[in-house]
């Protein structure tokens, strides 16, 4: 394979933290044919953004890492070499889409300026915006990028990313690190699109880096699996898919939350009491750029929460999922209608999408929890009992209890919120999103301690995702949302065996899935 | 490192430019309003008046712009002769009529002159002639002629441009223009930063020694004696001793010394804390005189012998003497918290105030320094009960007549502008009467004992305590030579006679 | 339309400001022993002198009532008169106020330029940021008159390079505008204005010192953050250069912690240019200000607190204007 | 007023990327130069009181012939009245610090009250507050100084009230930006939801997180507001003489910097260092926390 774009040769990566050195990556080495889609799939911290820097030259921690090994793309190397190659490579035959759509974009400059940077002209800015899918590029052209939505922002840097120097105006190597993160399973459907047809067109390299198995079974000509810094395995994506060779692809595999599953065991839920009744909630938020003006975001809602049932809530970013939570949990006031708790049911509790945010960074969970407790009116004495035995609940070891957040993996930061929301023993806990920031593995935990949870003690769950996989491992009802209504409703295999609406029959459809690479 | 009298002269300078420092601006060149000792150097070589005090530095009084005067026996009428050789800036000759305009001028009211006090006891002027000048007074003054002749005695204006300019008697013309009959007239300024003056061709006094002078205005004394080392200034005054001691060794410069009337010394409160007489001897008996003029003044100033200045009284008058004695002030002071206030921003006044502090911690009195705006210091008397029981302060008298000295300080019925710089309301009915008896008198012998009676009853008192006598120092390159300077003008030289060697 | 309105709010908040301190002022000078009066009349005064000099003073009426007398006329631009000079304080003002203005401008300018240098050089690794940290960090821990009177030794006596002080020959061009640079720009007189410069250039370093290690640390600590985001670490990807990328990127996104400081550095500017023209003799309002504190000239202070007050909110209101320019996030009201 | 001071600005953008990517590439390590700073200013703090007292000749005490050179009797030399001035910087530069030190205590505690009040109300009460604040930060700071001290009277503590007047505002906005953009987070809705009481959802769940950037700032600002106290001693505002205090020492001295520089340069000399050593200290944890 001397013909390959790129190829990594037992690269070593080592950082310094604080003193201590620290491996990321541990001797890999790995080739990229031209034309070429390969996925790199593994757990958070594995090293795969490190490694995707490492083939743009940009290398992390500064004069303090060492590295080892060889990175080159078209001939030139990207580690040692001269800072002038490097820059002309990047400029001429890289793309690079980052991690975090958010913040990848100089939130001082109009967006087509930065579409063109490396001075492709402005029609071909134009062509690639509309190839990703940004609706009316000619005007999005002149924004600002804190005008923008995530998922345009988003879209508007991958439009960045092949839109290389050249004639041709397309780069020869993409590196895409989680480029579909912010975005809803539709439009994630178009970007997965779009890259085939670069590679198809173009004859364009992609390194897409994942953590989704079923984003990287949709294109991938290759699968790479990495875990603490090593490849474990790699292979064609079918093959890989069907015959795992190794232990923690398995692993991956089977924890992984997929559409095309067979529904669990049904639940019966006794038709019991509602516990939460929100009814004809409307809510206006001030227009922002207008003063004055008002943005109706949600339209006139109706929930109703039986005790032990677990409604969730599926439907697009940005059509008030989140609102409604906030307003169940008394967060928001509703600027109509009414959200009703019985005083039976206690107060609802919030678990939000990102549990690590949601914890106070400075108190150890053994603090969050008993200040729970003691507002709860549990005495001093028997708090400390009572703590460890939420966070056994959870599955975290008591001796957690002393940790900050930050000490913390993101599950463990899940479950400790989890458990804190369980200290205040509310009737009802609501869960906005949580799992979309987890890696597969660690999803599938958490969504079977709360289902478990809901079984055990009978609390009533309302939850948010935009993963129809997540809704049909938990739900026993689901309620799909656009554009703050309510559009459709009912016992989860309704809606998965007859969906009615046409948006609920748009999600099932892009939801990407690995029965069909699988089979 | 820095010890910088070693260091040579640099450029000597323009042999025909004389360049001079002030430390503070003057709000206007107006001769009627300006009372500030520094600034009075830029005055004197513009204006001048009728008579002088010598330039020698001696009492004496010398015609100027009057060749000779006249004072009728009652001592009520003062005719003054004119010279005929006078002419303004702008060429127009003298005449009486711009000489009564001047000293009508003092006691305008739109002109608010700090002087007016000067031309007060005035009933008329006449002006028989062009060269004659008859002023009569309502009462007798004996020091009438002293404030004529001091340097911030009345001066003579073109009267023309008193009459172009009436509308506001001129005192906007005169902030920025000159209109006299001296040496040098105004060329050129820049506010806040200096004045250059130009020799006049038909000054009748012969051409000075200098066809430019430039004066800058230059807050700091340590600037203005890197300005001196760096061939930019030819004369600096205003310098502490320890800088004067050193370049006195140094053959580049030479430290010119006069006597002037400045005296350090103190004013104590006759009242509160300080009202038994005892206390107050106890504090001036406190006082190593001697040492306390070493620290302070090194040898540029003489330990005060007399209630008044030098050359106020005849010698063995007056005295103001005493042994020093420190015993008695710890048990009169004793649970006292006292107070000494100094003028803030005079780095000496504060110096000598804090020795004074020292000496009396050491006899076992406490003392508290408080420093006091320059111009607070004359609202004190209104508020005695707030002021600090002591102030030190170094003054001076507007001419070598001892009314002068006395009525300003000493008189302590502070009713028709008397005793205007009795800041603590010190003096007596008695030492009041002696003053004003002196001031009515006629004869010498009779003028003499009444103001050494006051002097002696004041020092009775205890309320004034007088330190030193200062001589004024300046710092020159060493080839200018002749300077002359008045002795009531501190921190001035006449520039008529101040030359460069080999010019 | 939103901007316009940000624009009128500030105004008002500037009138505010510009009330509370002249009213503070006035309590304060109220408060204070001397007399004002007693300063006019002078030292020698009889007592009817000092009741006509009082009345001409308005001190004899209330206080509120003179205050707003006063607010009246400073709306006419009357700031009333010193009473040591003698002249109208607005005249006054309007004669030392450009040497200052001159002064604070060029050490403005040396600040930003000095920041930027050594903000830019700072915050990239190696031995040279390192030194410039260094720099920085001792300069801005130098007694202002210690480093005067340093430089006015090696520049001045030793080296005879520059002058001691002053703005320079008196009869260099003073109009139209009394800023000797633009004049003897505007009447093309080279000799003139390199006298002019050469007395700049030392008050100019030292007003200038201490303000350009602030802009310089903040902009240094701000730019560092800048270039460890993920938009320039984008932009790095797309082949920019290190300082093409802090051209594009970095700068723009750095500098508004950066204005703000420089904003704050204006009113340490304008106290510092009082001990700085002293120091070096230079004709402006910091000395007029001694002068007028010295002889408790209630008017020449109020008059120069609003002159300084006023500056200081105009200054603090460019910065956020330019702030607006530079970050479009800010163009809009939240 | 305040050279030292960080920009709040940049204080007031919470950052949403996880920990590592904060990692700014290349970062000047925390030297042994700086930890020895630290341990300076410390040590200095403690100290100082006590070496003062430690010292050959008191406050005012006169102990020889005035000016004589520095030496074997007098390291620093004596001064116009003949004080030890070694004696007399020491003794004034542990007022000053004390000072700095309370004058950046108060302006925190106030800052931080006013701060956080203004930042958890809102709209009318915030913009009350901040008005007030802006207008206190409009006051020329020197200027302000002259007033006080010319109404009060000249003492160090007057002095230090001038200075915490046009001080706090900063901590205040500071304090309230960062308490804007707190009160945000979910971990406050988090706690809220709970039924907290919003005195305790203040202290606990979001004073705290504010702390750490007032730790930033007021570690930079100690040597400014040095600089700052000794500006105004130097131009005659601070303890009347014949207090030992920095300012006033070297202006004084400044008088006689031909003839006997010792004077003016022993307490200038000293104050630039020792300002400089806690500069740099704050550098230093501004670099390690900021
Ligand atoms: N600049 C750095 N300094 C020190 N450690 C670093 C640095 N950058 C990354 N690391 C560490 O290297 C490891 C690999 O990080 P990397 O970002 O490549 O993970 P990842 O596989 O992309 O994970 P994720 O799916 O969460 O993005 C992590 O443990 C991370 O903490
Ligand atoms: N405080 C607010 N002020 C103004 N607009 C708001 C506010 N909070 C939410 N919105 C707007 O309300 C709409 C609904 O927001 P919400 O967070 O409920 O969406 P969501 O369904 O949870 O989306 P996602 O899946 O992206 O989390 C969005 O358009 C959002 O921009
Ligand atoms: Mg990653
Ligand atoms: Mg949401």
């Amino acid at each position: 394979m001397s013909d390959a774009v790129a190829r990594i040769e037992k690269l070593v990566v080592q950082f310094d933290r604080s003193g201590t050195p620290f491996r990321a990556l541990k001797g890999v080495s790995l080739d990229i044919a031209p034309g070429e889609i390969v996925a790199l799939v593994g757990e958070s911290g594995s090293g795969k953004t490190v490694l995707g820097n490492c083939l743009l030259g940009l290398v992390p921690g500064g004069h303090r890492t060492r590295i080892t090994g060889r990175v080159e793309v078209g001939g030139t190397d990207m580690v040692g070499g001269p800072e002038k190659d490097k820059r002309r490579v990047r400029r001429n035959e890289l793309g690079a889409v980052f991690q975090d759509p958010l913040t990848s974009l100089d939130p001082t400059m109009r967006v087509g300026k930065q579409v063109r940077e490396r001075g492709a002209t402005a029609q071909r800015a134009l062509d690639a915006l509309t190839e990703c899918g940004v609706p009316e590029p000619g005007q999005r052209i002149r924004y600002w990028p804190h005008q923008l939505s995530g998922g345009l922002r988003q879209r508007v840097s991958i439009a960045g990313a092949i839109t290389a120097a050249d004639p041709g105006g397309v780069p020869s190597l993409i590196v895409a690190d989680e480029p579909t993160t912010a975005l809803d399973v539709r439009v994630q459907d178009q970007i997965i699109k779009l890259f085939a047809r670069l590679r198809d067109d173009h004859g364009c390299s992609i390194l897409l880096i994942t953590h989704d198995l079923g984003v990287a079974a949709q294109i991938a000509d290759r699968i790479v699996v990495m875990s603490e810094g090593e490849i474990r395995e790699h292979g064609p994506t079918a093959r890989v898919l069907r015959e795992p060779q190794h232990a923690y692809t398995k692993k991956l595999l089977e924890s992984r939350l997929d559409i095309a599953g067979p529904l669990p065991p049904a639940s019966v839920v006794e038709a019991g009491e509602p516990v939460l009744t929100l009814s004809e909630v409307v809510k206006d938020f001030p227009a922002p750029h207008k003063r004055g003006e008002k943005r109706r975001v949600l339209h006139g809602v109706d929930v109703r929460l039986e005790a032990g049932e677990s409604l969730v809530l599926v439907g697009e970013s940005g059509c008030g999922k989140s609102t409604l939570l906030r307003i169940a949990a008394g967060l928001e006031t509703p600027t109509g209608g009414r959200a009703d708790v019985p005083p039976a049911a206690g107060r609802p509790q919030l678990i939000f999408q990102d549990a690590r945010s949601s914890l106070t960074p400075w108190l150890s969970i053994n603090s969050q929890l008993s200040e729970r407790l003691a507002a709860a009116g549990v005495p001093r004495k028997d708090r400390p009992a009572r703590v460890a035995e939420l966070l056994g609940q959870v599955g975290l070891d008591a001796r957690m209890a002393a940790s900050r957040p930050r000490q913390l993996s993101g599950g463990q930061c899940q479950r400790a919120a989890i458990a804190r929301a369980l200290a205040s023993s509310p009737g009802i806990l609501l869960c906005d999103e949580p799992v979309s920031a987890l890696d597969a593995t660690l999803a599938a935990q958490v969504v079977d301690l709360l289902d478990d949870l809901r079984r055990s003690t009978g609390v009533s769950l309302l939850l948010v995702t935009h993963d129809l996989a997540v809704a049909k491992r938990i739900a026993t009802r689901i309620a799909v949302m656009t554009d703050g209504r309510i559009v459709e409703e009912g016992p989860v295999e309704q809606i998965f065996a007859s969906p009615a609406h046409p948006y609920t029959k748009q999600l099932l459809e892009a939801s990407p899935s690995l029965a069909a690479v699988a089979s | 490192a820095c010890g910088s009298g070693d260091s040579g002269t640099k450029a000597t300078g323009p042999a025909d430019q004389l360049r001079l420092a002030v430390s503070s601006d003057l709000p206007t060149l107006d001769p009627s309003t300006v009372y500030q000792y520094e600034g009075n150097q830029v005055l004197t070589a513009v204006y001048e008046g009728l008579l002088s005090y010598s330039p020698d530095s001696t009492e004496a009084i010398v015609p100027q712009l009057a060749s000779k005067y006249d004072v009728s026996k009652d001592g009520l009428t003062y005719t003054f002769t004119l010279r005929d050789d006078v002419t303004f800036t702008g060429g127009r000759t003298m005449t009486s009529k711009d000489v009564q305009a001047s000293f009508e001028r003092l006691a305008d009211k739109k002109v608010a002159s700090q002087m007016s006090y000067m031309v007060m006891g005035v009933a008329k002027y006449a002006t028989p002639d062009d060269h004659t000048f008859v002023v009569t007074l309502a009462a007798p003054s004996s020091s009438f002629l002293s404030l004529v002749a001091s340097p911030f005695g009345p001066k003579i204006i073109d009267s023309d441009v008193l009459t172009k300019n009436a509308a506001d008697s001129a005192t906007t013309y005169l902030k920025d223009h000159t209109a006299g009959t001296g040496p040098y007239e105004l060329t050129s300024m820049t506010k806040g930063q200096g004045y250059e003056l130009t020799s006049r061709a038909d000054y009748w006094g012969g051409k000075p020694g200098f066809a430019k002078v430039s004066v800058k205005v230059i807050g700091d004394a340590a600037t203005q004696l890197l300005q001196l080392q760096g061939g930019d200034l030819d004369i600096v005054t205003g310098q502490p001793v320890a800088t004067l001691d050193q370049f006195a060794k140094n053959s580049g410069y030479k430290v010119a010394e006069y006597p002037t009337l400045q005296k350090s010394m103190l004013h104590l409160k006759v009242t509160g804390n300080l009202a038994d007489v005892k206390l107050r001897e106890a504090l001036r008996a406190a006082i190593d005189r001697d040492a306390f003029t070493k620290q302070i003044f090194g040898t540029h100033a003489a330990v005060s012998t007399q209630m008044y200045p030098v050359k106020n009284v005849p010698a063995g008058t007056a005295k103001d003497d005493w042994t020093t004695d420190p015993t008695a002030l710890t048990t009169l002071a004793a649970g006292k918290t006292l107070t000494l206030g100094y003028v803030s921003g005079h780095a000496r006044d504060k110096q000598a105030s804090e020795a004074l502090q020292a000496k009396w911690a050491a006899a076992g009195a406490k003392v508290e320094l408080v420093a006091v705006q320059g111009s607070d210091i004359y609202g004190l008397s209104s508020n005695l009960a707030s002021a600090p029981d002591m102030i030190y302060e170094t003054a001076y008298p507007d001419s070598t007549h001892p009314d002068t000295w006395s009525r300003l300080f000493w008189y302590s019925d502070t009713a028709k502008g008397n005793g205007a710089l009795n800041y603590l309301v010190g003096g007596t009915k008695e030492a009041d009467a002696a003053i004003d008896a002196g001031a009515a008198a006629t004869d010498q012998a009779t003028i003499d004992a009444d103001y050494a009676k006051a002097g002696d009853l004041v020092h009775a008192q205890a309320s004034y305590i007088t330190l030193a006598d200062m001589n004024d120092s300046f710092i020159m390159r060493s080839d200018l030579t002749g300077g002359g300077h008045w002795l009531p003008a501190p921190l001035t030289l006449d520039l008529r006679t101040l030359k460069r060697a080999g010019n | 339309m939103g901007l316009l309105k940000q624009i009128a709010s500030r105004v008002a908040s500037m009138l505010g400001v510009l009330v509370v301190l002249t009213f503070a002022v006035y309590f304060i000078q109220r408060q204070l022993p001397s007399d004002p009066a007693r300063v006019l009349a002078g030292r020698t005064a009889s007592p009817e002198a000092l009741a006509a000099a009082r009345e001409q003073l308005g001190l004899d009426k209330p206080f509120l009532l003179e205050y707003f007398h006063y607010l009246g006329r400073l709306l006419h631009g009357d700031l009333g008169i010193s009473v040591t000079s003698r002249n109208e304080v607005s005249s006054d003002i309007g004669t030392y106020l450009p040497a200052t203005l001159e002064l604070v401008v060029v050490a403005g300018v040396l600040a930003l330029i000095g920041g930027l240098i050594l903000g830019v050089i700072g915050a990239r690794d190696g031995w040279l940021a390192g030194a410039v940290r260094f720099v920085s960090v001792a300069g801005a821990s130098a007694p202002t008159f210690l480093v005067a009177i340093l430089l006015l030794l090696v520049f001045y006596r030793d080296l005879g390079w520059l002058p001691a002080g002053g703005r320079g020959d008196a009869l260099a061009a003073s109009e139209p505008t009394g800023l000797r640079l633009i004049d003897n720009l505007v009447h093309l007189d080279g000799a003139a204005l390199a006298d002019t410069v050469n007395h700049l250039v030392l008050p100019a370093l030292v007003l200038a010192l201490s303000p350009a290690m602030a802009i310089g640390r903040v902009l240094r600590s701000s730019l560092r953050a800048t270039m460890a985001t993920d938009f320039v670490r984008s932009a790095s990807a797309k082949g920019g250069s290190w300082p093409a990328v802090v051209w594009r990127h970095g700068l723009r996104n750095a500098l508004g912690p950066a204005l703000s400081i420089a904003g704050v550095q204006v009113s340490v500017m304008l106290g510092g240019s009082v001990i700085i023209e002293m120091l070096f003799s230079w004709p402006g309002l910091g000395n007029y200000l001694s002068d007028a504190i010295a002889n408790s000239d209630l008017s020449a202070i109020a008059g120069v607190v609003i002159v300084l007050g006023f500056a200081y909110v105009l200054i603090t209101f460019v910065v956020d204007t330019l702030q607006i320019l530079i970050d479009p996030r800010l163009r809009e009201p939240v | 007023m305040r050279p030292g001071a960080v920009a709040e600005q940049s204080a007031e953008v919470a950052d949403p990327r996880p920990r590592r990517w904060r990692v700014v590439p290349g970062r000047v390590r925390s030297g042994s130069a700086e930890k020895i700073c630290l341990w300076v200013v410390a040590l200095l703090t403690v100290l100082l009181p006590i070496a003062a007292r430690l010292m050959p000749a008191g406050e005012t005490e006169i102990v020889g012939v005035p000016f004589t050179a520095p030496g074997a009797g007098h390291l620093l030399g004596t001064d116009d009245q003949g004080r030890d001035v070694l004696s007399r910087v020491v003794i004034g530069l542990s007022a000053s610090w004390w000072g700095a030190i309370a004058v950046i205590a108060s302006g925190v505690v106030i800052g931080a009250v006013i701060g956080t009040v203004a930042g958890m109300s809102g709209r009318f009460v915030d913009t009350v507050l901040m008005r007030l604040t802006d207008a206190f930060l409009a006051l020329p700071g020197p200027l302000v100084a002259l007033l006080v001290v010319a109404a009060l009277g000249p003492s160090f503590r007057n002095v230090l009230i001038a200075v915490i007047v046009t001080w706090w505002p900063w901590y205040a906005r500071i304090v309230r930006g960062q308490v804007r953009v707190l009160r945000r987070l979910p971990h406050v809705d988090a706690a809220r939801s709970a039924g907290f009481s919003t005195f305790r959802v203040v202290t606990r769940h979001v004073f705290p997180g504010v702390l750490r950037s007032v730790v930033v700032v007021a570690s930079m600002d100690v040597g400014a507001v040095l600089l700052v106290l000794a500006g105004l001693s130097f131009v005659g505002l601070g303890a009347p003489p014949p207090a030992a205090e920095i300012g006033s020492m070297a202006a004084a001295g400044f008088t006689y910097v031909f003839s006997a520089p010792w004077v003016a340069l022993a307490p200038a000399g000293v104050l630039f260092a020792v300002a400089m050593i806690s500069n740099f200290a704050g550098d230093a944890v501004q670099e390690r926390m900021g």
